[in-house]
This record gives C-alpha cells, sequence and structure tokens, in this order.
C-alpha cells in the first residue's frame, strides 16, 4: 500500500519577529521561520495563496502570506485578533513555535498580468496578499515584466492603515502610483478622505491593456465592481480574492463549497467573470 | 540503584490528598477566609480558591467543568441569604445550586463532591471547619472518575 | 375521529380568509406509515391537507420562535404549555399567535411498535383512538392504541392546553392512571453506582447530531453552549465525557421549562431515552419551587426567581 | 469468476477464520437497531437485521479521529501521526447502497493533489463482503440512483441469502486472498446460481423507481434562485440525522484539545445544517438559514458533485427518510424540483 503524505501534518516555525500594525493594535504582521532549513528553501507560493496557521491547542485558522515570494528565508503573515486561533497568536511573544501547512489556494495569476497595467485595489486588513503581490511587482527581477501599477488602499482611520512602512517606501518610488484613502481622517491626517470606491472612481485608472485585483470587506467589494466596469475593465479583467470560512485548506472538509467549486482549491482568487458562474454563496 | 543491592527503604506510600476547588464570594466566603489565614487559623491546604464577586456568578459550566477536569471536590460558597452584596444574589444561585446538586447525585456523581455553604466575612473559623469537612468528606470518596475527560 | 377532521379544515380556512393570520401550521399525512409532518399553509384552498391523528407527534410551537408573521398553529395540549413558557420568556408575542387547541388523547411511539415487529417492515398502517393495524408483506395486525403511545403521553396530566384561542372538538376529560415520574423514582432508588451505569450505558450511543435540541421549542439559543468557542466550554467530539455532560446542561438549561412533550426522545435516531434525565429536572423544580411549566403565561419562569423560604437544606 | 456456497450455519466459523487473519466489522444487534462494530467472534455478527443504523462510513471515517499528536517536548514540538500497523480491515455484510457510499467516499477523499491519508491509509487495508438485499425496504431507492440491491460496486466478496446457505460470489482479487484460508466451501451449482439471480429479479421488482432522477443535475443548475427553495426548508430543524447516517455525507471539523502529555488535533464529523458550519470570524455567515442549507445538501448531492464527478452523490438507502425526526423526505423533494 503506498503511503501517502499526510495534508493535514503541518511543518514547524518560530516566530521571528511580531510587529503591530495598527493602533488598536489587534492587528500584527508575524515573521515566520521554518525551523527545518531545507524546508525554509524548497517552501515555493505565488502572491495570494494561503497558508493554514496552527496554534497548538488552539486550532488552525486560513491566513494569507502577506510576503513576497522575493523575500528569502522567512513568510510573513498579517493577522487579525477575532478569535480562538487568532487570539492564541496574538498572545504570543516572539520565539514561540507554531505550525504552518501549505500553501494552498490558486493565489493572483501572475502570468495573466505579465506585460500589462495592474491595477490594485485594497481594503481594511484585507490589503495582506496585495501587498504581497505588489512588492513581488515592485521588486527589481520582476519590475520590468509589468506595466503600469496602481495601488488603492483604504482603511476606516489613519490608525488603521496596515504596512506604513511599506507605504513610506512606495509613495517615493516613481513606478507605482499609490493612492491612500481613509474613510474618516483624524487630526494628523493630510491625506486622502473617502470611501476607497469613490477615490477609485476620482482615481479612474484607465483600462486600457489592463487588469485589476480587488480584495477587501464584502461592502468595499460590492461598490468597486461597478466602477470597475465603468472603467471599462471586461469581468474577467477584475480578480477577487473570497474571505470563506476554511478548516482543512484542501478541499476536503465542504466549508468553502461553493457551486461546485472549493474556495480553497479552485480559489481563493476568481476573476469576476467565473464568480458570475457561481452561486451566490460567498 | 544498582542492580546488585536493593536496600530496604521504607516504602512511602504517599498518601493521596484530593484537590478541590473553591469559589468564594468576594464580600463575605473570600473575607471569611481571609479571616481564617489573619488569624493563623490552621485548615488543610487541599483548596485552591477561585474569588468570585457573588455566588450567583458561579454558572453550572463552573462547577461541571471542574469535575471534568478532574478537580476531585467542588466548594462553592456565598454569603448568607439576607447578607448578600447584591441583595438576591445568592437567592437566585440557591436555586439553581439545588437544581445542579440533585441533577448530578441523579446522574451518580457522589454528593460530596460539589458542596455548597455560606460563610459571612466574621466566620473564619467556621470557613477552616468547614474545609476541613470538604477534605475529609471528599478523601473519604477517594480520586474522581465520573464525568472526569480521559478517564 | 372524522368530524375532527373538518372542524380543524374549517378553522384552519376561516383563519386564514378572514385574514387573522398569514399562515396556519398544522400537521399534513407523513410519506411513511404512522408518519405525520409538520405543513405550512397559507393559501386557505391547501387545508384539505390538515389531518389530526395520534401520529401527529411533532411539538409546532417550535416553528414560532423567531417568527414575525401572525400565525395560526395547532397545539396540543403539551405543545400549548411549550408556547406558554416561550411566552413568558418573550420568545413569542402572545398577540400574534392563535393557538388552535386539539383533543389530544395520546400519540403513538413508533419505537414501541417496531419493537413488537421483530423486525417486520410496516408498508401500510391506519390509526385512530382506539387501534393501530399495521401491514406488512405477509402480515396485518391490530395494536391498542393505549399500549403503544408515548411515555410522557401515558402520564400526560394536561390533555387540555392551558392557553387556547379556539379549541377543536370538546376538551379531552379522563386523566391517566400511570405515575409520571414512575422511571425517575425507580431510578433514585439506585445506587448512585448504577445510575451513573445506566445513564453511560444510555448516552454512549449519542451522536451529537442535536435533533434532541433542535427540535425542542425551549433551544432558542442563538449560539448553543457547545457551540461556544470563547471560552469552548465542553468538548464537541463524541467523548463520553462531553456528550455526558451536553445532556446534562441541556437537563439543567431545561429544568422548570421542558412540558415532557416526547418530541426529544422521539427524534433521536439512536433511541436514546432522554425522557427519565428531563423528567428529573422537572420534579426538583416541582418539589422544590412546587412549579410546573407552561401552565399561566403571566408567571416568571422559576429560575428567574425566588423565595426567601426555598429549600436549603443541601447547604452544608 | 469463482461461486461458492456456505451453509448459513457455517458462516460463523468463516468469519473466525477471518478473524484470524482481518480484524472484521460486521452488523451487530444492539437492541434496538443494527450496528456495524468490530466482532470478536462470528457468532456477534448478525447478517438478518436490516441495514445498520449508521452506514460503512463510520468504520473507515469515524465520528471522533485523532488525525496528529502534538507533543511538547525538550526541543520544541514534535508532531506524530497515529498509525494503527495493525492487521488488514474487512467489512463483512455491508449492503450494496454502504459499499456504493465507500466507493464514493473513495472518489472524493483520494481526488486531486491532497490525499485524506488518515482515511486512504484505513481504506487501503480493507477489503468489502457485501450482502445482497432480498428485502429491499419501502424507503430504500438505490435502483433509482443507479444502484441495486444486488450492487457488486466496491464489494470484493458478495453474499446471497439463498434460505438456508449463502450464495458466495469472488469479485476481485482481494475477495480471492480473502477465502484463501476458508475451506469447506462447495462450488455452486446452476440450480444455486439461478435461485440468486431470480431473486436478484424480485429484489429489483420490490424497489419503486418511479423517482425522477433523469435531468435532474440540469434542472438543478439553473434553479438557485427558484422561490421553491423558500417552502422546501420551512420543517427542517436543522439538526445533523441525516447528515450523519448518510453514506455520503463527507464534511468535518477539525478542533485541537489538550491533553496531559500534549495537543491532539482531532477530526470530527460536521454538517452544511448547522448554523456554524460556514459562519465566518466576521460574523457574516454565507448560508445564515435553513433555506441556504437544505439547498446546498441538495445541490452538492445532485447537482455540484455530479458535475465534478459524473455520478450523484446519494446512494439511496433511504436512511434520511426514515430518520428525519420531521419526515423531510429527500424523495419528495427530488419530485418537487422536477415538477417546478
Amino acid at each position: 500500500m503506498v503511503s501517502i503524505s499526510n495534508p493535514y501534518k503541518p511543518n514547524i516555525a518560530a516566530l521571528r519577529k511580531i510587529t503591530t500594525e495598527n493602533n488598536a493594535n489587534d492587528i500584527k504582521t508575524f515573521e515566520v521561520v521554518f525551523e527545518d532549513p531545507d524546508l525554509a528553501g524548497s517552501f515555493r507560493y505565488t502572491p495570494g495563496q494561503f497558508g493554514m496557521i496552527s496554534y497548538f491547542g488552539a486550532g488552525e485558522c486560513p491566513i494569507g502570506i502577506a510576503s513576497s515570494p522575493t523575500d528569502e528565508g522567512f513568510l510573513e503573515f498579517t493577522i487579525k485578533k477575532v478569535g480562538t486561533v487568532t487570539t492564541a497568536l496574538h498572545n504570543c511573544s516572539e520565539g514561540d513555535r507554531i505550525g504552518i501547512r501549505g500553501p494552498y489556494g490558486n493565489g493572483w495569476p501572475i502570468e495573466a498580468m505579465e506585460g500589462r497595467n495592474v491595477v490594485l485595489v485594497g481594503g481594511g486588513f484585507a490589503f495582506t496578499t496585495l501587498r504581497s503581490l505588489a512588492k513581488y511587482i515592485l521588486h527589481d527581477d520582476n519590475r520590468g515584466r509589468f506595466g503600469d501599477l496602481t495601488v488603492i488602499y483604504g482603511a476606516r482611520n489613519p490608525g488603521e492603515l496596515i504596512y506604513k512602512y511599506d507605504l513610506e517606501d512606495w509613495e517615493k518610488r516613481d513606478d507605482i502610483n499609490l493612492i491612500v484613502t481613509v474613510d474618516k481622517g483624524d487630526s494628523g491626517w493630510t491625506g486622502k478622505e473617502g470611501y476607497v470606491p469613490t477615490i477609485l472612481k476620482e482615481a479612474a485608472p484607465s483600462s486600457k491593456d489592463a487588469i485589476a485585483a480587488i480584495c477587501g470587506p464584502p461592502i468595499m467589494i460590492r461598490f468597486s465592481i461597478p466602477v470597475m466596469t465603468e472603467l471599462g475593465f471586461s469581468p474577467s479583467d477584475i480578480l477577487l480574492s473570497l474571505e470563506m470560512r476554511m478548516k482543512c485548506g484542501i478541499g476536503k472538509c465542504g466549508r468553502c463549497n461553493v457551486g461546485s467549486k472549493f474556495v480553497c482549491l479552485d480559489g481563493p482568487v476568481f476573476t469576476h467573470e467565473e464568480l458570475q458562474g457561481l452561486p451566490k454563496e460567498y | 540503584m544498582e542492580q546488585g543491592s536493593v536496600s530496604k527503604k521504607p516504602a512511602v506510600v504517599e498518601e493521596w490528598e484530593p484537590r478541590i476547588i473553591a469559589f468564594l464570594c468576594n464580600w463575605c466566603s473570600y473575607a471569611g477566609a481571609d479571616l481564617a489565614g489573619i488569624s493563623r487559623i490552621q485548615y488543610p491546604p487541599n483548596i485552591r480558591v477561585v474569588r468570585v464577586p457573588c455566588s450567583s456568578r458561579v454558572s453550572p459550566y463552573f462547577i461541571i467543568k471542574s469535575l471534568q477536569r478532574g478537580w476531585d471536590g467542588v466548594l462553592v460558597s456565598g454569603c448568607h441569604p439576607g447578607e448578600c452584596h447584591y441583595i438576591s444574589g445568592n437567592l437566585i444561585a440557591r436555586r439553581r445550586f439545588a437544581v445542579l446538586k440533585d441533577m448530578l447525585e441523579y446522574i451518580g456523581v457522589e454528593p460530596d463532591r460539589v458542596n455548597f455553604s455560606w460563610i459571612s466575612a466574621a466566620e473564619g473559623e467556621r470557613f477552616s471547619k468547614l474545609v476541613r469537612e470538604v477534605v475529609e468528606k471528599v478523601k473519604a470518596l477517594g480520586p474522581a472518575h465520573r464525568l472526569v475527560k480521559g478517564e | 375521529m372524522e368530524g375532527l377532521g373538518n372542524s380543524i379544515k374549517e378553522a384552519a380556512e376561516r383563519l386564514l380568509n378572514e385574514g387573522d393570520v398569514d399562515l396556519v401550521i398544522g400537521y399534513e399525512r407523513g410519506t411513511t406509515p404512522l408518519r405525520s409532518t409538520p405543513c405550512f399553509i397559507r393559501d386557505s384552498g391547501d387545508v384539505d391537507r390538515l389531518i389530526w391523528d395520534p401520529t401527529c407527534d411533532a411539538n409546532l410551537a417550535k416553528y414560532l420562535i423567531g417568527q414575525d408573521a401572525k400565525i395560526g398553529v395547532f397545539v396540543k395540549g403539551c405543545d400549548a404549555r411549550s408556547a406558554v413558557v416561550c411566552i413568558a420568556e418573550g420568545q413569542i408575542d402572545r398577540d400574534k399567535v392563535v393557538l388552535i387547541g386539539l383533543p389530544c388523547s395520546g400519540v403513538v411511539d413508533r419505537k414501541k411498535i417496531d419493537s413488537v415487529l421483530d423486525g417486520r417492515e410496516i408498508l401500510d398502517a391506519t390509526v385512530d383512538e382506539e387501534k393501530i393495524t399495521v401491514r406488512g408483506e405477509d402480515f396485518e395486525e391490530e395494536l391498542p392504541t393505549k399500549n403503544f403511545l408515548c411515555d410522557s403521553c401515558l402520564s400526560c396530566r394536561h390533555r387540555t392546553p392551558t392557553v387556547y384561542d379556539i379549541m377543536i372538538g370538546d376538551t379531552p376529560t379522563e386523566e391517566p392512571d400511570t405515575d409520571e415520574y414512575a422511571e425517575v423514582d425507580e431510578l433514585e432508588s439506585m445506587t448512585a453506582e448504577e445510575r451513573w451505569a445506566h445513564f453511560v450505558e444510555e448516552l454512549s450511543s449519542c451522536i451529537r447530531c442535536y435533533s434532541c435540541r433542535n427540535v425542542c421549542p425551549m433551544c432558542y439559543c442563538k449560539e448553543c453552549f457547545v457551540d461556544e468557542t470563547m471560552p469552548a466550554w465542553f468538548g464537541k467530539t463524541n467523548d463520553l465525557s462531553d456528550t455526558m455532560i451536553y445532556h446534562i446542561v441541556r437537563s439543567l438549561h431545561l429544568a422548570g421549562r421542558c412540558v415532557d412533550c416526547g418530541a426529544c426522545s422521539r427524534s433521536c435516531p439512536m433511541g436514546i431515552d432522554l425522557r427519565t434525565l428531563l423528567k428529573k429536572g422537572e420534579k426538583i423544580v416541582k418539589e422544590r419551587f412546587s412549579f410546573e411549566a407552561g401552565m399561566d403565561v403571566e408567571e416568571k419562569p422559576v429560575m428567574s426567581v425566588f423565595k426567601q423560604e426555598d429549600s436549603e437544606e443541601f447547604v452544608i | 469468476m469463482k461461486i461458492k456456497i456456505v451453509d448459513k450455519k457455517e458462516v460463523p466459523a468463516l468469519i473466525d477464520r477471518l478473524i484470524e487473519r482481518y480484524r472484521v466489522f460486521a452488523p451487530v444487534d444492539a437492541g434496538k437497531y443494527a450496528r456495524l462494530m468490530e466482532v470478536a467472534s462470528g457468532s456477534e455478527a448478525c447478517l438478518e437485521l436490516q441495514n445498520p443504523k449508521l452506514s460503512s462510513k463510520e468504520i473507515l471515517f469515524p465520528q471522533t479521529e485523532i488525525i496528529l499528536r502534538i507533543k511538547k517536548g525538550e526541543e520544541g514540538l514534535e508532531t506524530e501521526e497515529p498509525s494503527e500497523n495493525d492487521k488488514d480491515w474487512v467489512l463483512f455484510g455491508v449492503h450494496p447502497c454502504d459499499a456504493k457510499g465507500l466507493v464514493l467516499t473513495d472518489k472524493f477523499f483520494a481526488s486531486g493533489d491532497y490525499k485524506d491519508k488518515p482515511y486512504m491509509d484505513k481504506r487501503g487495508k480493507t477489503s468489502i463482503v457485501g450482502l445482497a438485499c432480498n428485502h429491499p425496504r419501502a424507503t430504500c431507492f438505490c435502483a433509482s440512483v443507479g444502484g441495486s440491491p444486488f450492487g457488486k460496486e466496491g464489494i470484493d466478496i458478495l453474499l446471497v441469502d439463498l434460505g438456508e446457505e449463502y450464495l458466495i460470489e469472488i469479485l476481485t482479487e482481494r475477495g480471492e486472498r480473502m477465502i484463501e484460508g476458508v475451506h469447506g466451501l462447495r462450488d455452486a451449482s446452476d440450480d444455486d446460481m439461478a435461485r440468486a439471480e431470480k431473486m436478484s429479479e424480485e429484489a429489483e421488482k420490490a424497489l419503486q423507481t418511479d423517482l425522477p432522477i433523469e435531468g435532474l443535475s440540469e434542472r438543478l443548475e439553473g434553479m438557485f434562485e427558484d422561490p421553491l427553495w423558500d417552502k422546501v426548508h420551512l420543517k427542517c430543524v436543522g439538526c445533523g440525522v441525516c447528515s450523519y447516517l448518510c453514506p455520503t455525507c463527507w464534511c468535518f471539523d477539525i478542533i485541537d484539545e489538550e491533553t496531559s502529555t500534549g495537543v491532539e488535533r482531532i477530526r470530527l464529523w460536521d454538517t452544511c445544517q448547522f448554523t456554524q458550519f460556514t459562519l465566518q470570524g466576521s460574523g457574516f455567515n454565507p448560508r445564515p438559514s435553513g433555506k441556504e442549507r437544505m439547498r446546498q445538501r441538495i445541490m452538492h448531492k445532485f447537482c455540484y458533485f455530479p458535475k465534478e464527478y459524473g455520478v450523484l452523490a446519494c446512494t439511496g438507502c433511504g436512511r434520511c427518510v426514515r430518520e428525519c425526526p420531521v419526515n423531510q423526505d429527500i424523495r419528495e423533494t427530488i419530485k418537487e424540483i422536477m415538477s417546478v
């Protein structure tokens, strides 16, 4: 009987660095290194994929990989404190051990984006995998393979903006058109104010030879898609990353089943066109 | 101890000591326990105290979870009826504890495992006697098995 | 019985036609022998589907929880008491419900009938208050209905709904002879070890399907304590300790609220007798606080009030 | 294809032979119903009873199963998989609808890049001795969903009850290996085989096959927004009876439990009928009420799964029809769908 590998067995990893991302400090980025050195080298992933993060004793949860494949030797996961596992992770300190399974899911379609202008629209802390994609595109080895890069990122208020250090770097670069907005500013805020869909309409990125990726709370997605369509983006050129309850990550436990698809296997990235063919249950 | 020589050390049979969780209401029973301590009144060290604002804060979940986790005995103590800091907390709790105690006994959990009492802030002496009594009763029952997970 | 059939349909038809209710919930013939099934009628033209006989065993008060339409619902004595408890606990708006009382003399227990047929399958059956006729591939037998009623019905003290707006037929009178706490008393006479062994044996076949919880009108929590994760009080697997605790805590939650309608035991696919557990809760509350569930809409739930003279002999 | 005969009174001895080389699970009389359990001796098995309360799924995909143990050792964490490297298994007396259920379970758990190891390890060493249904029940509808009371799919050895003896039909090479250690079986005569054939026809006839399955999947494809779904779920109370008893419901949950020696990662049955199945951390639930959940169960079994695997995810065993507390009859639901 051929012995098959156990897809439920996580790899042990250590928390090397934990940085708090927002003022409410319920969103932290965990920099993680595999204990098994050659695994660190062989863990191949593309932006938009996710891992199943284990805190032993609390359970597992699916978290998008926030680091870019161009970052050597470590992974980053940005996690909001919501449930049992995420709370346990937030109580961790550097050096603690967790488990990681993956990478799972299809990730953003890099080939489909090559040679075209890319528009990334993110909201709230769902910006993680878009950040991974943006860092990947901006990396010296890859920048040439893509056209103009427009990133529109919004959060409820300035305190909720994450990856501020990346945003500062991107502001200085001339090969990325970064637009950051907040629903409601505060005294120290000098940037744009307004919901992401309205700012998107204002920025009006051209749809000519362009592809767009949207990732954020359902309400932001619902109001951004019509704007995209108005700007001339065809349904097959609007990419979305779905957020579903997941337990196995490998298309067996049935939770993320939408129509005949499993969001963890066939997604989480779908084109708007594909989603129109699926039942509205996501 | 090499294989050859076997010295006859007296087999110290460590006598089994029950572990008892005690939910003490902050205003009366906890103060009573404190008084026992201040007045240097001795009582068995088997209890571990959980301070609760009122005996009515103790839900059946706390008691059943303690039994499931393998505590050998549970003691819940609050203010005497009429003296509750929150006026009627212990009176509401009294009905809840009555139903719980009868139900656990009906299921087959030994009655002496779960004990309820009223101890006022001035009854340090009585608290120590209560603890001694509960420890004796639970020790007589032996280690807990029923409802314990993984038994 | 036939007369009742028509008055049931007429009552439903009038309520729907006069717009007193938007929906009538009743019973219709099931798809397998000896089964009835709940039915939801909005169009008065469909009232012919409505039936009433000793197979109508679902507690329809369950379907009143969380509804905002005006509903007419057929209730037996126990179902009406369930509705009263839910009204007293603010889960059902009394003004939005028309309770149509049914003259119940007990519902049949299919498991009791199966146990005397030793495996032979019933292909067709007719039931009335006197006898049950069951027909199979090569047999036909007549069974006296009274010997195959549910345990709850054998000792039922409240055949007449305690609260109703319309009563179908005349209110049943005869009082049952069996003592309602016979099984509980028998268990109480056993030793603690024997009782523990009884409940371990009975509850160890539970597969945590939660049909007992989901058919019960009193179980309307948005999130049941077994589903809670922060904190996760008790385990969700069918580990014996967690399973027994699920049933014990549920019986605590039902003490003074359960009306002994028997729906939980009837729904259990593994044939577990939950009644001897829940009946103890009812007995405790009756003896200690002289309270009986579902008798009076105005009366406050028993575990949310207290009396100075509540018994405390158990306090050491 | 070799066909043997064994006297009924020899069957316990036959099972004892198997117990010497295999762990044998057979239907046992559990008082109120039959249940598939491990037997220590052939005499415990009882083949006269109807289909067991739960399907054979409960042996290979048990309700609760530890899939990982995590020890907090000195030099950090070690993960360890529980492996039952014991004897091979035999499921004895499995009715064709349950055997077909296992075939569908294999198809699902073995599909894609990630194989479900806990299930596959057990399934890989398990042989199935099927028991044909001479008297299908009124609630059985295997013939309407591509099965049959004498179906052989997924079965290594098929037993047919001829009255005083069982006809033994060895169908696969696993079946051969099982029968190796067993002697005293005489070859079946033509008359035996003819009797078996007649019984098969009678059983087939006894089954009512008026269920309109033809074109059901295609019809369901366009019916996601159909108002039918507002009515069909009204009486369902959302319990787990139909899913837990069903041979083709495989959804599960994974939780961690702490023990004295470390952490156990446990897989346990779950169902799309429960309220929290798709509830997200944000509080959003794509299937908030019974309507969406019942629609999902019907669509998955009769539309989504067939689209992906080309076969219905229902074997017609009738357990959900018999055991539903409110008599929600899936056959009626199918008829309503086809008559819309």
